[in-house]
């Protein structure tokens, strides 16, 4: 049954079902799959199911209708669901936005030159889709001057490659892909243009987090997936983390191998909680200003970021 | 072939008491009945009286009315006004002893010739075997041997209209109501099919109303033909049918049967109706 | 198949006491809705607030908007179909050569489900305007062309042969005898092609790419924006009914003379 | 049935109404294998040539399809994929025409409950029930509940309407039948109303099963169950055209088989459907 | 009613050359015809000779053969041995000249009384105004004055075959050939149009090979009735019918009519073939 919240099993290990945006997943999600390749989640003694799903809307759904206990959304996302009666709190984040607006139309050279033309995207309201308002605005664009199709996230790389869109959003690892078939190069990328946003955040109810819920399990889970992040970010392990990030996401270990040095190096796996108040806050903003969250629904800080259950996690 | 009295024959004490005997032919009294649809009327005041073992057959132009009267003697609709008795009991829902021939046969599609034939019975709930004998017996009797298990897709025209026929008369009814039961049927088929009803009704005779579109066949069956005219139908005239029985191939080759037959004839067709057919 | 509907039997106060508990059946269902929708405001919605979502998207124009984009493309599709549908139909009835080897092909094609052929569609053709109307197209050409093919075919003989007893050409022929006779077969596999290209409309809304109602639907769905996809989801169905309304409307008006025979 | 009123001329029961046959004598090939074996011959070449020379790897082409086929039909992931989808419109079918067809013999016999139920089975009966998966997956879940759930929805219309129709129409004069023989209530129904409707009971099934189909394949490609939907869907997103023709193809024949086997299924219990004179 | 000869009168000389006004009557001779569909036979060997202006009635059990041979006769199916003259020319198309009425009307559906009745003048491509006038002669004769915007099922089953008739009559055929042309009509409206299609054919006499299950029907028309048994249809015998004409009511009540109308039945019924009807 749908229905995945219930009370951690009398005795039995604490169990976790977790959603995970993408299919396959996305490359940025593999903290996730680290840990669980790793063992990390089982050492902690907590056994967590990874539920890939298409998109982090239905991720956040999935975890309304308690059917999962918590999974990673696109900030964006969070807050919308949050601003409509969900009560999902954050727990964990992942502060640097990886999108880009990549052509393989030498013509493309900036953003400027994107007016009028046709842009993949995962989905109408999904992260790439918010993203790009915000990376054509730094060109004093606006969505209306562009066409958005809904190709969905990892099929924008088959698209690009098949030559039915020129220009699409994309993940570095994704960039990487096109660029083995097809001369590709990156127009615009949001972390230039927009520092202070937020990305993805792992996210739960809060009554898993009262007492009597799951709270001890997801200590463990996110203490789990502290363990993954140091792997991935220490360079010895990159050969390692290449293979499993090459299996998750079903690409080249060669591809894998060089979007791994391009997400390490900007810092995309934080060493912190990775939900920093300002960027947080600007992400609803944000949302505000795009018009998907009516104002006097916003969430606070405060009720969406449970810091405790990292710094748990950090004290184990 | 010794027909419907094989089934009087089989009429030996029967084991359940569900299953009413209906034995020799009622009388029909439809009296002043006006029949209405909506605020339109489809017959108005008609008389007749039919006495026990009478065939009194019903003649008219297309809609004047004929099977409505029909169906309000079989208690499937009621008269605006008037009231029809069978042996003198205002008719409401359909009398115990009154089986009705329609001219589209109505049989079950789904039901094999036997298993049409056999339905009244097993809905008195009969005993098998004696629900199997007296279906043998029907069947025999209308001629349908060999046919026991075909589906009415599977008979032609006559045979469907026998086993109607045999369906009617499971019930050993007492008042036999007949909506141009040959008027689906080509002329030679049809032409069979009189002189057998005839012959059966010969060696049985029970009450009929014998509603026809065919004047040879009014005359050919009726102690009285009723002429209606008009829509709403009224009766015309009725018209007593003097003829010997039983009425046989002779009997219609007949000069009586003839100037009667022309009778009718000028009566139906002084309605100035045909114009519209 | 036809909907179920009233077969107009009765006098008028019976249908006015039918129309009447179709209402209070219709009320009762609102009211359930309401009491039910404000219990989880992200799994559900009320009524209220569906109308309201609904209302505002109408004052900003997108869901007018949307709603052109999806008649548009269901209009594309649909005239693609019945062209195709009604000529191919045709050609078939007088051809016996040409019915006998690729009637199993149009059988074969017919049993595959759109949906399973989106993706593919997609891959091949990408997700313009033109996949999506070959989508709808896809959906819809099928009861057409087999109702048209049917019909013609089962000209009765005896008309047939009033035609060549009358020494008519085969020109003639079509005109006076197999175009009248195929055109309510033709209406009824249209009447079934509107239901299917509006299935079809969907499909590629959903899996090529996301615009008018469906895109809407979408979007509100991953802004978990319920009462906006409830809203829409009975929007959708309204306009289904209304949609097989009017497919039986224009079978009726296409043959007058197949009314029932009461005088 | 003809009425006394002379022939009227309803395409969908006109009893003339026959074969045409062609001006040519009548000695032509009936079966015409010859025919067959050229427009097949023809399509496959037309569509290989397409798929090679205009759309290479993005369109599936025979002799790809072909060589996927083996080693596709016997992979354990593809039979599972396969068993998952069978499984859930299985049980889906009979979750939704079982009630369906009460719902349909009610409907139909009971005025009020018709009337109370017609704005619902109308609304819902030509709506896309692809409209509906977002709706469905918020409530039941993204798991096989939903799937189920949706596939008997698909199944539950066409069975109710067609079976409503059914238990209203009886043929020729049954109805008067029925009153002239004074046939109890009870009997009314099952010897009346049950056999009439059965035929237009089978036949919502029939209809069901197609939709049903359509409902599964929608539910796996919106929520990532495991399925035949999603082998056709993953594999046509990876480019893998002919695989996933592959499963269009298993997919297509299911409903061949599963409305070959309801078309069986009306010869077994309503044997007087097939008016085959003479 | 100046029936027929009005169309007669209406012969002026037309101005086009396309309409052939083919006039007076021709011979039929079916000689030696056997029928063939597949494998089986429908109809074997079957010598008739129609002389002009004569009236052979056909009669047979369902399934001889009876409208095969008519179509044969119409050139819509070659014989498979023998062969069909009409006036001495061997038939291979619809010969001009040559018209039919069919048992089931055969109307256009969707063309209205007036344009079903047009229809046959519409293909030889005369003048509108030509088939306006011939259109409005032949509703007048046949009594259809009034409905002529009427389509067939707002027509009763007469009306229906009125414009039938009016049809097979519009292009002034030498050979009319009727496939049971009254029997879809009930009894009543089959008796009307009957005498009236007699009436017609008195007033201009021409050739007509009559297909009837109606053994009243035959003899009542025919110059001769020919009696077809056995499936596959062989001639059984041929019966002069000696009445006077015209042929009206008072003939059809004579002890001459009678015993005919015995002789044939009986010819009929020796086929042992009513048990399957
Ligand atoms: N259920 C009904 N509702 C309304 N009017 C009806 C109904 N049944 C019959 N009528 C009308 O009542 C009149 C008489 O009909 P009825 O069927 O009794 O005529 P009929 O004499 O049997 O005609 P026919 O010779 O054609 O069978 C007609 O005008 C008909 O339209
Ligand atoms: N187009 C056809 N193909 C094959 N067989 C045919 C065809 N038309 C008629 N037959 C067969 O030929 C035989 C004679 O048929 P036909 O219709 O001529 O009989 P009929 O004497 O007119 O019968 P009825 O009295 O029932 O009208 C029948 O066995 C029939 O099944
Ligand atoms: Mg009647
Ligand atoms: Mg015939």
């Amino acid at each position: 049954t749908a229905c995945g919240g219930d009370a951690p099993s009398a005795g039995g290990t604490p169990t976790i079902t977790m959603g995970i945006p993408g299919i396959p997943p996305v490359f940025v999600n593999l903290m996730a799959y680290v840990a669980e390749e790793k063992g990390y989640f089982t050492a902690n003694g907590v056994k967590v199911t990874l539920r890939p799903l298409p998109t982090g809307a239905d991720v956040g759904r999935a975890i309304q209708s308690r059917e999962l206990d918590g999974g990673i959304v696109g900030t964006s996302g969070a807050v919308a669901l949050r601003a409509s009666g969900g009560s999902v709190v954050a727990v964990l984040g992942n502060e640097n936005p990886s999108y880009l607006v990549a052509s393989s139309d030498a013509a493309v050279k900036d953003c400027a030159a994107l007016k009028g033309r046709t842009i993949a995207v995962d989905g109408v309201g999904a992260p790439k889709a918010l993203s790009v308002g915000t990376m054509l605005a730094s060109c004093g664009l606006t969505v209306k001057d562009v066409k958005l199709v809904n190709v969905g996230g990892p099929q924008s790389v088959d698209a690009m490659i098949a030559g039915q869109v020129d220009t699409a959003v994309l993940h570095p690892d994704e960039l990487a892909a096109v660029q083995q078939s097809k001369e590709t190069h990156e127009v615009v990328a949001l972390a230039k243009v927009d520092p202070k946003s937020h990305y993805t955040m792992l996210v739960t109810r809060e009554d898993e987090l009262k007492d009597g819920g799951k709270r001890p399990a997801w200590v463990e889970t996110v203490a789990a997936l502290h363990k993954a992040i140091t792997y991935i970010n220490d360079p010895a392990n990159a050969d390692d983390v290449t293979a499993i990030a090459a299996r998750m996401t079903k690409r080249s270990p060669e591809i894998a191998k060089v979007a791994l040095g391009d997400y390490v190096k900007l810092g995309f796996w934080p060493t912190d909680i990775g939900l920093t108040r300002e960027r947080v806050d600007k992400a609803i903003e944000d949302q505000v200003k795009a018009g998907n969250v009516p104002a006097d629904k916003t969430p606070k800080y405060d009720q969406f970021v449970d810091a405790t259950v990292f710094r748990d996690a950090l004290a184990k | 072939m010794s027909l419907l009295d094989r089934l009087r024959d089989s009429s030996r004490p029967s084991r359940t008491s569900t299953a009413a005997p209906a034995s020799g032919s009622a009388s029909v009294d439809i009296d002043g009945v006006t029949m209405r649809f909506g605020d339109r009327n489809a017959a108005e005041d008609i008389h007749v009286d039919v006495r026990p073992g009478e065939i009194v057959s019903i003649v008219g132009p297309s809609g004047c009315g004929k099977t409505t009267l029909l169906r309000a003697v079989a208690g499937l609709i009621s008269p605006a006004e008037g009231r029809v008795r069978v042996d003198g009991e205002t008719v409401s829902t359909t009398p115990d002893g009154v089986a009705m021939v329609f001219q589209h046969f109505g049989l079950f599609p789904w039901k094999t010739a036997e298993a049409n034939i056999a339905y009244p019975l097993r809905l008195r709930g009969l005993p098998r075997e004696e629900i199997a004998s007296r279906t043998r017996e029907l069947i025999e009797m209308v001629g349908l041997s060999g046919f026991e298990r075909s589906y009415p897709h599977q008979l032609s025209g006559g045979m469907q209209q026998r086993t109607g026929l045999a369906r009617a008369l499971a019930v050993r009814p007492r008042v036999l109501l007949m909506d141009e039961p040959f008027g689906a049927l080509d002329a030679q088929t049809a032409e069979v099919l009189r002189f057998e009803l005839l012959r059966m009704w010969e060696e049985h005779p029970i009450t009929m109303l014998f509603v026809t579109h065919s004047i040879d066949e009014a005359v050919l069956f009726g102690d009285r033909v009723v002429v209606l005219k008009g829509r709403p139908g009224r009766v015309h005239e009725v018209i007593d049918v003097a003829l010997p029985r039983p009425r046989d191939r002779a009997v219609a080759m007949s000069e009586e049967f003839v100037a009667l037959r022309e009778r009718v004839w000028s009566l139906v067709m002084s309605q100035d109706t045909h114009r519209t057919r | 198949m036809p909907s179920p509907s009233d077969p107009g039997s009765g006098v008028s106060g019976a249908r006015l006491k039918g129309v009447a508990i179709s209402l209070i059946g219709l009320l009762a269902g609102l009211l359930a809705w309401q009491v039910l929708g404000q219990r989880d405001p992200v799994l559900l919605a009320t009524p209220v607030r569906s109308f309201e979502s609904l209302a505002a998207m109408t004052r900003d124009g997108t869901l007018p908007g949307a709603l052109a984009d999806t008649g548009v493309l269901f209009l594309a599709g649909l005239a693609a179909a019945v062209v195709g549908g009604v000529g191919y139909g045709l050609v078939l009835s007088r051809s016996r050569r040409l019915r006998t080897s690729t009637q199993w092909l149009v059988f074969a094609v017919q049993s595959v489900p759109i949906v399973a052929l989106a993706p593919l569609i997609l891959a091949a053709f990408g997700f313009g305007f033109w996949a999506k109307v070959l989508v709808v197209f896809l959906s819809a050409v099928f009861p057409v062309l087999i109702n048209t093919a049917e019909g013609a075919r089962h000209t009765p003989v005896t008309l047939l042969e009033v035609a060549r007893v009358h020494r008519s050409g085969e020109w003639a022929l079509w005109r006076d005898v197999l175009l009248p006779h195929a055109m309510p077969y033709a209406m009824s596999g249209i009447r079934q092609g509107i239901a299917m290209a509006f299935v079809g409309t969907f499909i590629a809304e959903f899996f090529l790419e996301a615009t008018g109602i469906g895109g809407l639907l979408l979007g509100a769905s991953s802004r978990f924006d319920s009462a906006t996809v409830l809203g829409l989801t009975v929007l959708v169905s309204v306009l289904a009914a209304m949609l097989m309304a009017l497919g039986q409307v224009l079978e009726r008006a296409f043959a007058p003379w197949r009314e029932g025979s009461t005088e | 049935m003809r009425t006394t009123q002379g022939t009227t001329a309803d395409p969908t029961t006109d009893p003339t109404a026959a074969v045409v046959s062609p001006a040519v004598s009548s000695g032509g090939p009936s079966r015409d294998v010859t025919g067959k074996l050229v427009a097949a011959a023809a399509v496959l070449l037309v569509w290989q040539v397409a798929g090679t020379a205009w759309l290479p790897d993005y369109l599936p082409t025979p002799l790809g399809v072909l060589g996927q086929a083996i080693p596709t039909l016997t992979s354990a992931s593809f039979l599972g994929s396969v068993w998952e989808t069978v499984s859930a419109v299985a049980l889906g079918l009979l979750l939704g025409c079982v009630p369906g067809i009460v719902a349909g013999l009610l409907i139909g016999r009971v005025a009020w409950l018709r009337h109370l139920s017609t704005p619902y089975i109308s609304g819902l009966y030509a709506m896309p029930m692809l409209a509906i998966v977002p709706m469905a997956t918020i409530w039941f879940g993204y798991n096989d509940v939903t799937r189920v759930i949706v596939v008997a929805l698909s199944a539950f219309l066409p069975c109710a309407v067609s079976t409503a129709d059914g238990a209203r129409a009886l043929p020729g004069n049954l109805a008067d039948v029925a009153r002239v023989l004074n046939v109890p209530r009870r009997r009314f129904v099952t010897d009346f109303v049950l056999p009439s409707a059965l035929p237009f009971a089978v036949a919502g099934v029939h209809v069901a099963v197609g939709r049903a189909l359509v409902g599964a394949a929608a539910v796996e490609f919106l929520a990532n169950l495991d399925g035949l939907g999603t082998f056709i869907l993953t594999n046509a997103r990876s480019f893998a055209q002919d695989q996933a023709f592959v499963g269009v193809t298993v997919l297509a024949l299911l409903g061949v088989l599963a409305r070959a086997g309801t078309e069986r299924l009306v010869r077994r219990v309503a044997p007087w459907q097939h008016a085959g004179r003479e």
